[in-house]
């Protein structure tokens, strides 16, 4: 299927998954607005990350269901699902340390076939591309450092580089305001409205309220493991079932 | 082009070897070297890109060399066809093993390669109508009547034609997307996996090809020695010197295990002729592998660069500082930092 | 052909071998709950200790069970300060790989002191109760074996109000479950893995002592007890102790009842297959969730 | 045999080049340099022990030589090199002692697992042969033209004089079932099956037959099944200590055999300690005993009580006799170099009979030894000779007491 024919996206189905007694989503039935920013808030502990690890196959269901564009991903490899189109980072962004920074991003690359596989990894049009990436996130001078050896702003928008290096048309963004100042806040969340703009679906966990507003057209607001509200930025903001799983008032 | 030059004059000097040998014991310590050589840089396609540390390739290269002489001596092969067959067999072979082993990250696959080497000795300790058991296995000379020295000279070759072609293909890998994934899943198995990484088929190709040359290795070292037995084929000491040398010489560097070849291959000289009749050279070798693994499991050569940076290029040093609280955050702060 | 009274007996054996793997695979089992660590020395040190009793009773002429006074405490020891000293200092990404190589330099620095000290020569208590034995409906049981597995019952039951009674034990639980939970709700994990560590060495010490009362010792005899005492620990699920001991009660008494059809050599093989059918055929379940594996 | 020739060859020309430079005038020179004699040996690992009992064996030969004037009026100096064990060992340190380091002769290693692959080495390089310890059927099977073996017998013919002994008993009071336990090693194996084949070919059902790893300690398991078979006799293909354990476990079945015979262990000096002092009437062959009358061990056990303080066992007889085996040929022959010396060597002991500390030896041309072991039993508190009549010391204790 080609994403012209249907607008559906990334979608579950009472989909649940608890840990010993803990119940971390409750059938949670969620889906989100293809080709929008989508926005994914709540209370620490609501099931939000826990949400991207089951849908992107990291941690099996126990049961429901997961589909992305009408088609069943639910249970499948984490590569399988990437392949499928959805990429995602990890909250406290997680790079390859030991590698240089053009390395993170050429590992993406998608090889076919055993020829591809041995081909050389330095493959002139994917560094070309890779590097293109870099120049968007402003890190393209640090090419043949180490991962680890860059501060933790650039790890955050390296990171990004990576994932968007595999080209996926639906990206889950874990947290990407976590621990950066304000200006790379500001950075990233421009980033994502362009990306947007070209056609890329985002689903972000967030809890920078500033940015979540700013930047998203869609908002879903998890609690105890269910979405108990979700819409538009203002219809969230007064919410007051939001309020009360917030404030607990 | 250095390197090009430095690559002929180590392989000028290792070619030239068994000539300048005083006497065919040198020839024989110089197989020795090369086979460990061999071992080590077949045990690092595993070791060094997937950082999934197997102590049971000594299992490995027992099989290799028993398949080699079973398929020579009860199926009439001809030796070095019997060489390639013995390889390809325990290929086979380890895809299941890998299979049981890989599926699941980290201890299991430690577990399985350890109880790999100990399965392995029972079996072939009993199942002694076929594989001569305690009462060993004598593999034929490929060249009958060939002199002793002259023997062992043609084998020196042939292991240094053998370590060369691991080389080659390590290098190969090492430079290609595959390569690059692997060691992706060494950095980091969740990430690489969520960057469409097929993880496990990965692990499994790596392992096998790995096992294939572990066998070569052991099954040319069957047609130069001629008898095998069990118990030594089958030890976790031998998979243990493997390890030794591929860390201490760096499992990240084309060269490492061939250095840490030569430098624990000396060194298990040095004790036995040092400490002859007493079991110090265990000790020794626990040591060393803890010193290993505790303060440069990265080998030496990246210490010494890294000694040669701090010495030199204090440049580098200034992003470190930024860098290192973070990482610390991380729980994966680089070794430089910890020291 | 074969006789009842045989199976019996090689029950009652299988049992009796049983109580001690299921002592020393709780010790392992322990390591790797509180550290994610597979312990390789942990058969070392049980020779060790081993060969503690028997220089004890060579030394004292008493019976090998005082040395328990010295070796339980000193191991304990040894145990924090390797958990203190090296494990700990390990970085925690590579930990679970580094770990088996530290563990098992340790052991064959062990194994080496053990042969310089000592020789190879096979040791054996020679007690003058060692040929007793008693009869149980038709079968013998030897007193030193009795000992053995009174010595291991008595060690897991200590073992048990330990981590199931204590205060000690809630925190050592809520670590080995969820380290990073156990952190927040204040549980010094560090400390508490620490003495997880401790303890399961001192198992070792207790185990050793039992194993010296019935059978040979010698540098190099660990290697014939890490393997099984791995498999038991996989097959009975890492982390869960009384899984641990159900495991090493069904493959111990296995390997006894296997040894009258099959001989000593393959019997030994049953650990390993059992590893490998229970790694193929369902991981999982002893190792929880995909995000849960990066031990 | 040609290439072994082309070796001698290829090798004899650095040898002579090295025996002048050392001073000497190679034909076996009464002349200053020693005589430097090549050995390993596992000093460490899991043959250690036994290794040890031969190295004693050979010193005290050499002391002994020495202070009678050394061989060809030259000094007898031993290289001893320790193989820990393993075959990758020996063979490199026999590479070493042969190729490196030049040595006239070799003396062979312990254990037929290393036998074999040094054998090899030595063969290849034209060296004469002789080993203290590779009894075992394959040591033959390899056709080594250079090889002897210094004992009395080959493995399985240790029980030769047992199994007549049984045979020949009356029909009511002969043992009509056997069990069997033997260690996974060429040696204690072949000594057990040795009298299994003859005892079956007799008549003798086998009831039980077990094959224990060299690294089992814990015996219950076989121990249970003898006693369950409720054999006759009960043979055990032992070392030292596996025999021990089986016997202990034997007891704690409180299974009593009428006849209970085990390799190597018995003759050990402090196995009736060992078992519980429970020892009388155990049998074990032997291949050697310090009390036998031959003139050379008279004065073996003399001077090596001197030296090391107590009366040798048989590992150091047997090294001793390789000692003597080697020294008698190279006395005949005149030369004790390498080169076609060697060959000169292997020739002479092919076709001539040695008195040892062991008797008389001599040798078929696979290096086979002609003679069978004695037979020991415990008979009040000591280990005394039963068998064969011509030398017992003790009568024959049948059927054994209870243990």
């Amino acid at each position: 299927m080609t994403s012209a024919t249907t607008a559906r996206g990334l979608e579950t189905v009472k989909l649940t998954r608890s840990f010993g007694g803990v119940t971390a989503i409750d059938s949670a039935t969620v889906s989100f607005q293809h080709g929008k920013v989508n926005a994914l808030i709540g209370p620490n502990g609501s099931g939000k990350t826990t949400l991207f690890n089951v849908v992107t196959g990291m941690i099996e269901p126990d049961s429901g269901r997961v589909t992305y564009r009408g088609r069943d991903i639910t249970g499948k490899a984490p590569h399988t699902i990437a392949r499928a189109g959805l990429g995602r980072s990890f909250q406290l962004c997680r790079v390859f340390p030991r590698m240089t920074v053009l390395d993170n991003l050429l590992v993406a690359v998608r090889a076919r076939g055993l020829a591809e596989h041995l081909a050389s990894s330095r493959d002139h049009e994917e560094i070309e591309r890779a590097r293109g990436w870099l120049e968007r996130m402003g890190i393209d001078h640090l090419e043949r450092s180490e991962a680890r050896n860059l501060s933790w702003g650039q790890q955050k928008l390296l990171e990004l580089a990576g994932v968007m290096m595999a080209d996926p048309d639906t990206i889950l963004l874990d947290e990407p305001a976590g621990g950066v100042n304000p200006a790379l806040i500001e950075r990233i969340g421009g980033l994502v409205r362009e990306l947007n703009g070209q056609g890329k679906t985002f689903l972000i966990v967030e809890h920078n309220m500033d940015m979540v507003m700013s930047i998203c057209d869609h908002i879903v607001v998890f609690d105890r493991g269910r979405p108990i509200a979700e819409g538009p930025p203002a219809a969230i903001r007064s919410d007051p079932r939001v309020l009360e799983a917030y404030l607990g008032v | 082009m250095l390197r090009l030059a430095a690559l002929a004059l180590g392989a000028g000097l290792v070619l030239s070897f068994p000539a300048l040998a005083p006497n065919p014991y040198m020839v024989t310590v110089g197989i020795g070297i090369l086979n460990y050589a061999v071992l080590a840089t077949a045990w690092n396609f595993v070791g060094g890109f997937t950082g999934y540390i197997s102590l049971g390739h000594g299992g490995l290269a027992g099989l290799g060399a028993y398949a080699t002489g079973l398929l020579v001596t009860a199926a009439g092969l001809p030796s070095f066809a019997a060489l390639l067959a013995g390889a390809v067999m325990v290929a086979a072979l380890a895809v299941p093993i890998g299979f049981a082993a890989l599926r699941v990250r980290g201890a299991s696959f430690v577990i399985v390669s350890i109880a790999l080497v100990l399965i392995l000795l029972l079996v072939f300790q009993s199942w002694d109508s076929f594989t001569g058991g305690s009462r060993g296995l004598a593999v034929p000379r490929p060249f009958p009547g060939m002199p002793r020295a002259e023997h062992h000279t043609t084998f020196f070759f042939l292991f240094a034609g053998l370590l060369a072609a691991v080389l080659l293909v390590w290098w190969l890998i090492d430079r290609s997307h595959f390569g690059l994934g692997l060691k992706a899943i060494r950095e980091d198995e969740d990430k690489s996996e969520s960057l469409g990484i097929p993880t496990f088929a990965f692990k499994l190709v790596a392992f096998v090809v790995s096992a294939a040359f572990t066998a070569l290795g052991g099954g040319l070292y069957a047609l130069w020695f001629g008898d095998l037995d069990p118990v030594f084929q089958f030890s976790v000491l031998t998979g243990s010197n493997i390890v030794l040398m591929a860390l201490l010489g760096g499992v990240r560097h084309l060269f490492g295990p061939l250095l840490g070849a030569l430098v624990v291959g000396a060194g298990l000289e040095y004790f036995k002729l040092e400490y002859g009749d007493t079991p110090l050279h265990l000790v020794a070798t626990g040591l060393l592998l803890g010193v290993v693994v505790m303060f440069m499991p990265d080998g030496v050569i990246p210490a010494l660069s890294n000694l040669y940076d701090r010495l030199f290029a204090p440049a580098t040093a200034s992003i470190r500082e930024v860098s290192a609280a973070d990482l610390a955050a991380k729980g994966d702060e680089p070794t430089e930092v910890r020291r | 052909m074969v006789s009842g009274a045989l199976l019996f007996q090689s029950l009652i054996l299988g049992v009796l071998l049983g109580g001690l793997y299921a002592l020393l695979a709780a010790g392992l089992t322990l390591y790797f709950g509180v550290m994610r660590v597979v312990m390789i020395a942990h058969s070392a040190f049980l020779v060790l200790a081993a060969y503690l009793a028997w220089y004890f009773h060579e030394l004292t002429a008493l019976d090998p069970l005082f040395s328990l006074v010295v070796t339980v405490p000193l191991f304990f020891a040894a145990g924090v300060a390797m958990q203190r000293l090296l494990i700990a200092r390990l970085r925690p990404a590579s930990r679970t790989m580094m770990s088996v190589l530290v563990t098992f330099s340790v052991a064959l620095a062990i194994e080496g002191m053990l042969g310089t000290v000592f020789t190879g020569t096979h040791r054996r208590i020679q007690l003058d109760y060692s040929g007793a034995s008693l009869e149980l409906l038709g079968a013998r049981v030897a007193v030193v074996k009795l000992i053995a597995f009174g010595l291991a019952a008595a060690a897991m039951l200590a073992l048990y109000l330990v981590t199931m009674r204590s205060r000690f034990g809630q925190a050592l639980r809520a670590t080995i479950q969820h380290p990073e939970a156990a952190q927040l709700v204040g549980i010094d994990t560090g400390r508490v893995a620490g003495f997880g560590f401790g303890i399961a060495l001192a198992t070792a010490a207790i185990g050793g002592t039992a194993l010296a009362l019935d059978t040979t010792i010698y540098p190099s005899l660990h290697w014939h007890w890490i393997g099984p005492l791995m498999s038991i620990i996989v097959v009975g699920g890492l982390g869960s102790v009384p899984g641990t001991a159900m495991a090493a009660m069904l493959l111990g008494m296995l390997r006894s009842l296997l040894q009258i059809p099959f001989g000593t050599t393959w019997a030994q093989t049953i650990f390993y297959i059992a590893l490998f059918a229970t790694l193929a055929v369902r991981p999982q379940g002893f190792f929880g969730g995909r995000l849960g594996q990066r031990f | 045999m040609n290439l072994a020739k082309r070796v001698q060859r290829t090798m004899a020309a650095p040898v002579m080049v090295a025996v002048l430079a050392l001073g000497g005038c190679g034909k076996g020179g009464e002349s200053g340099h020693p005589i430097v004699i090549g050995i390993s040996l596992p000093l460490t690992g899991d043959f250690s022990e036994p290794g040890k009992g031969i190295q004693r064996g050979y010193q005290a030969w050499a002391k002994i030589v020495n202070d009678a004037g050394g061989l060809l009026g030259r000094k007898v100096e031993l290289k001893f090199l320790d193989d820990q064990s393993s075959a990758d060992r020996v063979v490199s340190d026999y590479e070493q002692l042969i190729g490196k380091d030049k040595v006239d002769l070799v003396f062979g290693p312990f254990s037929t697992r290393l036998v074999v692959p040094s054998a090899r080495v030595a063969e290849e390089y034209g060296m004469l042969f002789v080993e203290p310890a590779g009894a075992a059927k394959q040591v033959f099977e390899q056709k080594f033209k250079n090889l002897f073996y210094a004992a009395p017998a080959a493995a399985s013919d240790h029980y030769n004089h047992l199994a007549r002994y049984i045979l020949a008993l009356p029909e009511e009071t002969r043992p009509k079932t056997a069990a069997y336990a033997a260690m996974d090693d060429p040696f204690a194996k072949g000594t057990a099956y040795g009298l299994k084949d003859k005892l079956e070919a007799g008549g003798i059902k086998t009831v039980v037959d077990e094959v224990y790893p060299p690294n089992t300690t814990d015996f219950s398991g076989i121990a249970a099944k003898i006693a369950a078979s409720k054999a006759d006799m009960v043979v055990g293909g032992s070392q030292y200590q596996d025999g021990v354990n089986l016997i202990v476990a034997l007891q704690q079945l409180n299974y009593q055999p009428r006849l209970a015979a085990f390799s190597t262990a018995p003759t050990e000096p402090n196995f009736a300690q060992a078992i519980g002092n429970k020892s009388e009437g155990i049998l074990a062959p032997t291949g050697y005993t310090p009390q036998a009358k031959y003139p050379s061990n008279i004065e073996f056990v003399q001077k090596y009580t001197a030296q090391f303080g107590g009366p040798p066992s048989e590992d150091e007889a047997n090294g001793y006799t390789t000692g003597q085996v080697v020294a008698a040929a190279v006395n005949a022959v005149g030369c004790a170099e390498p080169g076609d010396c060697q060959k000169k060597l292997v020739d002479w002991l092919h076709t001539n009979e040695v008195a040892t500390v062991v008797g008389p030896l001599k040798w078929d041309d696979r290096g086979r030894p002609q003679g069978a072991h004695m037979i020991q039993q415990w008979v009040n508190g000591k280990i005394q000779i039963v068998l064969p009549e011509s030398s017992k010391e003790a009568a024959f204790v049948f059927p054994k007491p209870a243990w």
